[in-house]
């Protein structure tokens, strides 16, 4: 094993550091001073290239926007300033927000030394094959989509303005969604490990106290002993989760809303056009952007499962062998468990609102109820505009 | 069937077989003045089984007891001793079995009579909207009574179950510490008169908007109309002065734990109305204590439940129907203001009415249940206040708390929502969205008219 | 465990009720297990799924072969009136049919699971819950009658439908009628099975709960209980848990498909029936007014069941808390024991019984309401649009 | 406790110019030379002569404003659409009815107020008592910030309003300055809450930062026992050294902390953790210094016996422990009171600011059609002013709320810091203390809700939010149906039945999910599992 964390890891991170999101240097590159401050000059250096792309695309004569007609402008105006807000919030986070995901790294690396030391390449992939999946499925998905694009769509000026310009934004946010999916996904491999090994405990302690003598003198004291590295591991778990939501609260935030505000736009979009038959139809686009919120939530949710599995099978280790009991163990368990309840894992955007499943039923909702509310009024209202 | 109705014979029989030394409640001594089911007699011989006719049990409540009672909803139980009822004879149950006859036999009339012309000169109509939102209203109230008599007549036996444990946890406190729990109950009559009022008014003011000649049919709707929604409200009130002695109860319990609180315990100075030799002996008869309040609580959780479930239905439907009514009217008044011109002061002072008799409902109901729920929930906070250096007290506290972890009671309807003070808040908001909707369906109105004017020209 | 409960009429209506599903199941192909009487287990038979995948493409070929009910004259009338009826109405169909080809898979994907699942519960059945006196399950019973009748009464009113709104009578309109009721009968089926399984999980839960309310009073008459019985019901509730987590797990899509296809069956005929009579002014035939009201009734019926089901269960994991709430009052409590019960309550604590499907929504009471609400006011946007359209 | 009366100052201390403002303007009845003297609140029946008098000459000034610039409204109501009226007419006393709240509750709970902040300063002797001290002095800046903050607003809206919108010749419209009372009043009263509530926040973190700290030393303690002079743990031994240096280093300029305490680390990264160095220490008490200074170089030398006495030895972290809890708890009971005595101002806040916030944008868009606009709501007609307005509302919603969410977190986060307590030093008999503990943990509840309509999370605002964008559409919808109703359609008939056509499509894709949310935004209940 060539470094820590492994080649596939240790490509993405220098991948996300090219783009600037990841501010920290990574292991194997000396001076890590100088790497901080080179990293914190070159996203200030994107941030300030793209928001002066975004302030000409606003403001310039050119036709980067809509022209028709005021709906189109209005749309297309929209998106970029959510784009930019997006990117904002992105370059900011990753220039202050570094001490905590500093902080992630380095518990993610002190915990993972007790995971299998990843050698082979393939395990590696095996390791991380839900994140390589949404990422190159992701990127794949929104060049097939560019490409078809280009082959059906009459490309006129305005189309292509609008677009090169727009769409590295969009790459910009789908990337650092999939940053997120990165760090739920490596805090849902420690979990997984953790329940791992308490299931393999329980199974332990019933397998030793279902015999007579199996139960050596000893037995309580060591179960003890594991419960407890058990217990620290699980806090090591939920500092990873505490500084993974102080490294990216606000940027998830509005990488998700400017996702949301585009989908909404599109779809409005796409109905207004179908209704006033104008002849573009680059609302095909909105497909990769329909797939990102699903995949994020689908991670987290997939990491906020852990717990009550975790408590499950912490309650599955019996604490008592047909005659003895232990009563040391029992008091072990039930802190474990006091602690659990203490430290839940639930991933959410400063406290807005849970990201699990449901929150996708409510997105699906609420871009539902604007569709509804302007369609109904969208007769009329054109009429003066078209 | 549930498991749990079984279960509670247990603790009663203990409590009767092995009772407590008589203690000092945290109300302090007992004055005569508040006391709960017997005017004149003091607690210790307050437990004789023998029948006392002139101290009825519940006369707290006794006015709003007698309206039910009267309109067949309540059994008309017999007074067995001051801490018992039975069942009603056999005449008051004939009674009552009567009552609800009739009642059904008035709201088959009542439906006949809403599908032929005999009542159209009742529901006349300013707009066809309005017309079936009127049409729907009565349907609802009716639909609402007749249920509401249903289930009180399913739920005689648990309504008197009830009582009886109500009672018997009041016997216990009295034998524990001399303690009479009751407050007064004015606000019960307060809303009874206020929604008789309110109902005549609205009778009077319908008889003044009808046109031309009142037939006698007419007049027997309108009266059995109001009758309806005035028992229907006259429930709503029962229940939530139940709940309130609940409330009571729990509450008298979390003042008794809150004596052995470390406030207490540090605090030299008098807080909340206890008086000084309670402090004195704190903490030693803790043990004890702690029992009789978890055996309270588990009484008082048990007493909740059978309220809950008694009026469930009832809770649901009338929720449904004061919601549909404060919409409607809301609408109607909406109309009105909005309206060039034409604005009677008739369909004003009606709406204003129905408004303020739901309204007032509602507010009372939810925050009843507000209250008692918080109060249930109170008990493991105040608990968890309790400090004890020995371990087997930090062992009686850990029981009840390990157990009320995420264990929230909550006063359901029908387990479709929980009932407490952010109710009225979410009914609000639907109020406003439903009006919306309605004001729109309007608008189209209004805008096809306009269409259709060009049209024709 | 299909046997007869006890010796009156209502366990033996329930036996037969289970046996009759498990048996059209068979028929149908549903249910690739057979059944070995001596080790008291199912395997899954690979003959059986293709059996089934054979019947069903049959049944799905022979429905849209012959499809009649386009020109029934009333529905013409109602998408001449709004073409918008035409279109849900047109996706409607496309959803259902999608809905059983993807229920048909997923049974047979996951009928590893399944088996193990209901091995799993035999096993418990016949090892922990056998030797409990099995008389007043009334609610279980209940409610596999009631499960039994809706299954009944969904295809009554199906064949009624078909039958009443078809203007004439012929072989090809038997023929599809007839292949549309198996199909439906099957997707019944599959959804029934779940509920069964959830039924079962409720009533030994509701066992556990028995157990310790017989501890409590036992404790409260004196008596002394021994710590590992508490031990023993608390590792049974954790098996009921993980068997019901793995189910809810197994069947989460299906069940979120039929809901939604249900529910939004129920809407479309409520408006297909008020355009038709309000806003196209027809004159109200008798055949009308029975036909779509009793359609409309009796699926309601079934989905209140189903959610009735989950949330019947529900509850009943609730009141395990509620029961050991009731060891708090019992003095001088014996040590072990005290620990135990506290492991218990720590463990309610941290997992209860409940239904989330695919962690979109969880199936209770609650949820139901906010579904009528729901459907409720996509009606009246529905009607909305109708009027736009007038 | 009189030994310790000197050295604990009162958290009132840092409110005298805050009190003296809220004094003039005529938000606090208190008296103010107590005040001055003895840093008390106690109810002075001038001052609530002065309050009644403020508040009654308010009223008039206001509803003088409203009649003065009111007669264009009433010409208004004519040509405008009745929604658009109804929804002026109502909004224009709003502002009045929230000062009138605040200034009432003001008065009803004078004597209370006292009461509360003698519980703060109990707390804090018995916090001093076991030696985690904490500084009020950042209170004072936090105070003068948003004075300076909400004066800066105040004017800005004013003056620009003022200049740009009113027409400055008539003396009457000096009276325009009356429009900024309500909101300035409503500002002071809640900067008092908020500064309270941000200081139970202090007293919280502080609890959490001592637990840390016994935490953080009993490490060390341990890692000098085992005699490893480097602080790499059995954990990350296995690593290769050189990432390790690279965090290491990272930790150093980060903020320095080390392996012993992560959280420690992620709590102080948070920023808003002040256990009192010697500096603050001496601005904040004078003999406390000793006390602080020979209790500081302990924290230096990493290791002595004395850190063994704390957590090794079972009966004094027992008593601490318990005396921490008991804090915790009382603090969370201080956190109740005070939502109690704030609760009906807050409210009406509440209801303010999601009016105001609609309105205001409504009015905006109004503005933009060229459509008439009622008088008062003029900011509205300039984009800029509006943003300010809009910010300045939203600003005082948002940030209770998220104050109020910040200190629920920090108190959670004590059971947290107590489990780590038990972890570290792991013996049977602290496992015993630190189960019950956190059992009473679990049930202290320190959650801020207005009236109990609903709770002070983060959760309502998601609600909220959702609430305004889709009350604005409604409106904006309603707006235009009242337009298109003037002019008469000829195009419509033809145009409808294809846009039945297509959006009924539309619709039918998310038409099932819309209703709901309809459902879940009015009833502002974020589904919860």
């Amino acid at each position: 094993m060539s470094r820590q964390g492994g080649q596939v890891l240790h490509f993405h991170l220098r991948l996300f550091q090219c783009l600037g999101f990841h501010g920290l240097p990574l292991p194997g590159d000396g001076d890590p001073s100088g790497w901080r401050r080179r990293m914190r000059a070159w996203g200030l250096f994107l941030l300030l290239a793209l928001s002066g792309l975004v302030l000409v695309c606003l403001f310039s004569d050119e036709e980067f926007l809509y022209q028709e007609d005021m709906f189109g402008r209005v749309n297309d105006a929209l998106k970029y300033v959510f784009a930019e807000l997006a990117v904002l919030a992105i370059y900011l986070e990753t220039v202050t927000s570094q001490r905590d995901l500093a902080n992630f790294w380095y518990l993610h690396f002190r915990l993972s030394s007790r995971m299998m030391e990843a050698g082979s390449l393939r395990r590696e992939f095996r390791q991380y094959r839900r994140f390589i999946i949404t990422l190159y499925g992701l990127i794949l998905c929104e060049l097939i989509m560019f490409v078809v694009m280009w082959w059906i769509q009459p490309i006129n000026k305005q189309f292509l303005l609008f677009w090169t310009t727009y769409e590295p934004l969009v790459v910009l946010t789908y990337l650092r969604n999939i940053q997120f999916i990165l760090h739920m996904e490596l805090l849902r491999q420690q979990l997984a490990q953790l329940e791992q090994e308490l299931r393999l405990l329980a199974e332990y302690s019933r397998f030793a106290c279902s015999g007579t003598g199996r139960s050596f003198p000893g037995f309580e004291t060591f179960l003890q002993r594991r419960l407890l590295q058990k217990q620290r591991v699980y806090n090591g778990v939920w500092e990873m989760y505490r500084s993974f939501q102080g490294a990216f609260n606000y940027s998830i935030l509005t990488v998700l809303l400017s996702i949301n505000i585009r989908i909404a736009v599109d779809c409005y979009f796409m109905y207004y056009t179908i209704y006033n038959n104008v002849s573009n139809i680059d609302y095909f686009l909105i497909i990769p952007a329909v797939l990102e919120i699903p995949a994020f939530v689908y991670a987290s949710q997939s990491c906020m499962v852990h717990v009550p599995r975790i408590a499950y099978q912490l309650h599955n280790i019996v604490p008592s062998s047909g005659s003895c009991s232990y009563p040391d163990l029992s008091l072990q368990i039930q802190n474990f468990s006091l602690q659990l309840l203490h430290q839940p894992i639930s991933i959410n955007c400063m406290g807005l609102t849970v990201l699990d499943c449901s929150f996708l039923t409510r997105i699906a909702c609420s871009v539902g109820t604007y569709m509804i509310y302007t369609i109904q009024f969208m007769p009329k209202f054109s009429a003066p505009y078209v | 069937m549930s498991p749990n109705t079984w279960v509670i014979e247990m603790p009663t029989e203990k409590s009767r077989s092995r009772p407590y030394p008589q203690r000092i409640s945290p109300y302090g001594v007992h004055h005569p003045s508040r006391d709960a089911f017997t005017r004149t007699r003091d607690p210790p011989t307050a437990a004789t089984p023998t029948k006392i006719v002139d101290h009825p049990v519940f006369e707290d409540i006794r006015t709003i007891m007698s309206v039910l009672k009267a309109s067949g909803l309540m059994p008309i139980y017999e007074q067995v001793s001051d801490y018992e009822v039975g069942p009603p004879t056999k005449t008051n149950e004939f009674y009552s079995f009567f009552v609800r006859g009739v009642v059904h036999a008035l709201t088959l009339f009542n439906i006949y009579s809403l599908f032929t012309p005999i009542s159209a000169q009742l529901f006349y109509s300013y707009r066809e909207t309005d017309n079936v939102n009127q049409w729907i209203e009565l349907l609802l109230c009716i639909l609402t009574y007749t249920l509401t008599v249903f289930v009180c007549a399913r739920n005689t036996k648990s309504m008197l179950r009830i009582m009886n444990e109500i009672l018997q946890l009041d016997e216990e406190v009295r034998r524990q510490f001399g303690a009479n729990l009751n407050e007064n109950f004015g606000f019960s009559v307060k809303f009874l008169v206020g929604i008789a009022v309110s109902q005549t008014y609205i009778i009077i003011l319908k008889i003044y908007a009808v046109k031309g000649e009142i037939t006698p049919t007419s007049y027997v709707l309108l009266a059995f109309y109001a009758i309806q929604n005035g028992l229907t409200a006259t429930y709503i009130v029962f229940a939530s002065a139940l709940l309130k002695i609940v409330y009571i109860r729990f509450h008298f319990i979390n003042q008794l734990l809150n004596g052995y609180t470390y406030g207490q315990q540090q605090k030299p100075k008098q807080k909340r109305n206890h008086n000084g030799h309670f402090r004195a002996a704190l903490m030693d008869n803790f043990p004890e204590d702690s029992l009789f309040i978890y055996r309270m609580h588990n009484k008082l959780l048990r007493i909740y439940k059978g309220i809950n479930d008694c009026c469930n239905l009832i809770l649901v439907s009338f929720l449904g129907y004061s919601f549909y009514t404060v919409t409607t009217n809301c609408y109607n008044l909406f109309v009105q203001i909005t309206a060039k011109g034409m604005i009677s002061p008739n369909i004003l002072q009606w709406c204003f009415a129905w408004l303020c008799m739901h309204v007032s409902l509602l507010a009372l109901l939810s925050r009843s249940c507000g209250l008692t729920t918080r109060e249930a929930n109170a008990t493991a906070q105040i608990l968890a206040r309790v400090y004890a250096k020995a371990k087997e007290y930090q062992n009686i506290i850990d029981k009840f708390l390990t157990k009320s972890i995420k264990q929230e009671v909550q006063f359901t309807a029908y387990g479709f929502f929980a009932i407490d003070n952010s109710t009225l808040f979410k009914i609000f908001s639907a109020v406003t969205t439903y009006l919306v909707i309605l004001i729109q369906f309007k608008q189209l109105e209004d805008s096809k008219v306009d269409d259709s004017i060009p049209a024709q020209t | 465990m299909f046997r007869p409960s006890g010796s009156g009429l209502r366990q033996k209506l329930v036996s037969l009720t289970l046996k009759a599903a498990l048996l059209g199941s068979w028929i149908l192909g549903i249910f690739p297990f057979t059944f070995d009487s001596w080790t008291r287990k199912l395997h899954r038979s690979k003959w059986l799924m293709i059996y089934g995948v054979l019947v069903n493409a049959g049944l799905v070929a022979l429905i849209l072969c012959n499809d009649t009910e386009a020109e029934s004259q009333e529905r013409m009338e109602v998408f001449r009136r709004n073409p918008l009826a035409e279109q849900i109405n047109g996706v409607h169909d496309i959803l259902s049919l999608m809905m059983v080809s993807f229920m048909l898979f997923r049974a047979y994907w996951k009928s590893g699971d399944i088996e193990r699942i209901l091995n799993e519960q035999m096993d418990l059945n016949h090892r922990h819950f056998r030797h409990y006196p099995l008389e007043e399950w009334c609610s279980f019973d209940k409610f596999v009658l009631y499960k039994g009748l809706s299954i009944v009464l969904e295809l009554a009113s199906m064949l009624l439908l078909e039958l009443g709104m078809s203007p004439n009578y012929n072989r090809q309109l038997f023929l599809g009628v007839t292949s549309l009721c198996l199909v439906l009968l099957g997707v019944l089926l599959g959804v029934s099975h779940f509920h069964f399984a959830v039924v079962y999980v409720y009533r030994y839960v509701w066992t556990v709960n028995r157990e310790l309310l017989r501890l409590v009073n036992e404790l409260a008459a004196g008596r002394t209980v021994e710590a590992s019985r508490v031990d023993y019901l608390l590792s049974l509730y954790n098996r009921l848990l993980d068997i019901n987590g793995r189910l809810v797990k197994v069947y989460d899509y299906q069940m979120v498909w039929v809901m939604v296809n249900f529910l939004s069956a129920n809407i479309m005929s409520i408006y297909f029936f008020i355009i038709f009579v309000i806003s196209l002014k027809k004159e109200i035939d008798v055949k009308l007014l029975t036909i779509i009201p009793q359609t409309l009734i009796v699926n309601v019926f079934d989905f209140s069941l189903s959610i009735a089901v989950c949330d019947l269960a529900e509850r009943t994991g609730k009141q395990t808390s509620t029961i050991l709430k009731l060891f708090n009052d019992i003095e001088n409590l014996d040590e072990k024991v005290a620990r135990s019960i506290s492991d218990f309550s720590l463990f309610c604590s941290h997992r209860r019984l409940r239904f989330s499907h695919c962690g979109l929504f969880f199936v209770n009471y609650e949820m139901g309401f906010r579904m009528t609400i729901t459907s409720f006011m996509y009606l009246l946007f529905l009607i909305q649009f109708d009027f736009w359209n007038l | 406790m009189p030994s310790s009366e000197p050295e604990v100052q009162p958290l009132l201390q840092q409110f005298q110019q805050l009190f003296f403002i809220s004094k003039i303007a005529g938000i606090l009845p208190q008296d103010l030379e107590k005040f001055r003297s003895r840093n008390v609140l106690e109810k002075s029946r001038s001052g609530m002569v002065y309050m009644m008098v403020t508040l009654v000459v308010y009223v008039m000034f206001y509803n003088l404003l409203i009649y003065s610039f009111g007669e264009e409204d009433r010409s208004l109501k004519a040509t405008q659409s009745t929604l658009t009226f109804v929804i002026g007419l109502f909004l224009t006393y709003i502002g009045l009815i929230m000062m009138g709240t605040d200034q009432l509750t003001a008065l009803r709970n004078q004597g209370k107020l006292g009461e509360l902040y003698e519980r703060i300063r109990l707390a804090d002797e018995r916090l001093f008592k076991e030696k985690c001290v904490l500084d009020n002095s950042c209170i004072g800046r936090r105070i003068r910030i948003m004075l300076i903050m909400t004066v800066l607003f105040e004017l800005s809206i004013l003056v620009a309003t003022y200049i740009k919108l009113v027409d400055y010749t008539q003396w009457m419209s000096v009276l325009w300055v009356m429009s900024a009372v309500p909101t300035f009043i409503n500002t002071l009263d809640k900067i008092w809450f908020a500064v309270s509530l941000y200081a139970l926040k202090e007293r919280f973190e502080a609890i959490n930062a001592t637990l840390e700290e016994l935490v953080m030393t009993h490490e060390k303690f341990k890692i000098w026992l085992r005699g490893e002079s480097d602080n790499t743990t059995s954990l990350d031994s296995s690593q290769p050294p050189q990432y390790d240096s690279n965090l290491e280093y990272l930790y150093k300029e980060l903020g320095g902390l080390d392996l012993g305490s992560m959280g420690k680390g992620s709590v102080a990264g948070s920023g808003k953790n002040k256990v009192a160095p010697v500096a603050h220490s001496m601005n904040s008490f004078g003999e406390s210094i000793e006390t602080a200074s020979d209790k500081f170089p302990r924290n230096q030398m990493s290791s002595n016996l004395v850190y063994e006495s704390e957590l090794a030895n079972v009966s004094k972290v027992e008593e601490k422990l318990n005396n921490l809890c008991q804090v915790h708890d009382e603090i969370c009971e201080i956190g109740k009171a005070m939502n109690e005595l704030w609760s009906y101002p807050i409210l009406s806040l509440m209801a303010y600011g999601f009016l105001i916030f609609t309105a205001q944008l409504y009015f905006l868009y109004c503005a933009t059609q060229t459509q008439p606009i009622p008088s008062l709501f003029r900011s509205a007609k300039n984009p800029l002013i509006t943003v300010i307005v809009l910010s300045y509302t939203s600003g005082k919603c948002v940030y209770l709320i998220y104050l109020s969410w910040k200190t629920s977190l920090a108190s959670k986060r004590t059971g947290i810091t107590l489990h780590k307590c038990g972890v570290v030093a792991d013996d049977n008999l602290l496992y015993e203390i630190v189960n019950h503990l956190s059992l009473k943990l679990l049930n202290h509840s320190v959650d801020f809700s207005a009236c109990g309509f609903f709770t002070l999370d983060m959760e309502t605002l998601y609600g909220v939010s959702g609430g305004i964008t889709s009350y604005l559409i409604i409106l904006i919808q309603f707006n235009l149906a009242a337009q298109q109703a003037k002019e008469a359609i000829q195009t419509f008939s033809s145009l409808n039945d294809t846009a039945g056509l297509v959006g009924s499509v539309t619709e039918m894709d998310n038409g099932s999910s819309t209703l709901h949310d309809l459902v879940s935004t009015t009833m502002l209940t974020p589904t919860t599992g």
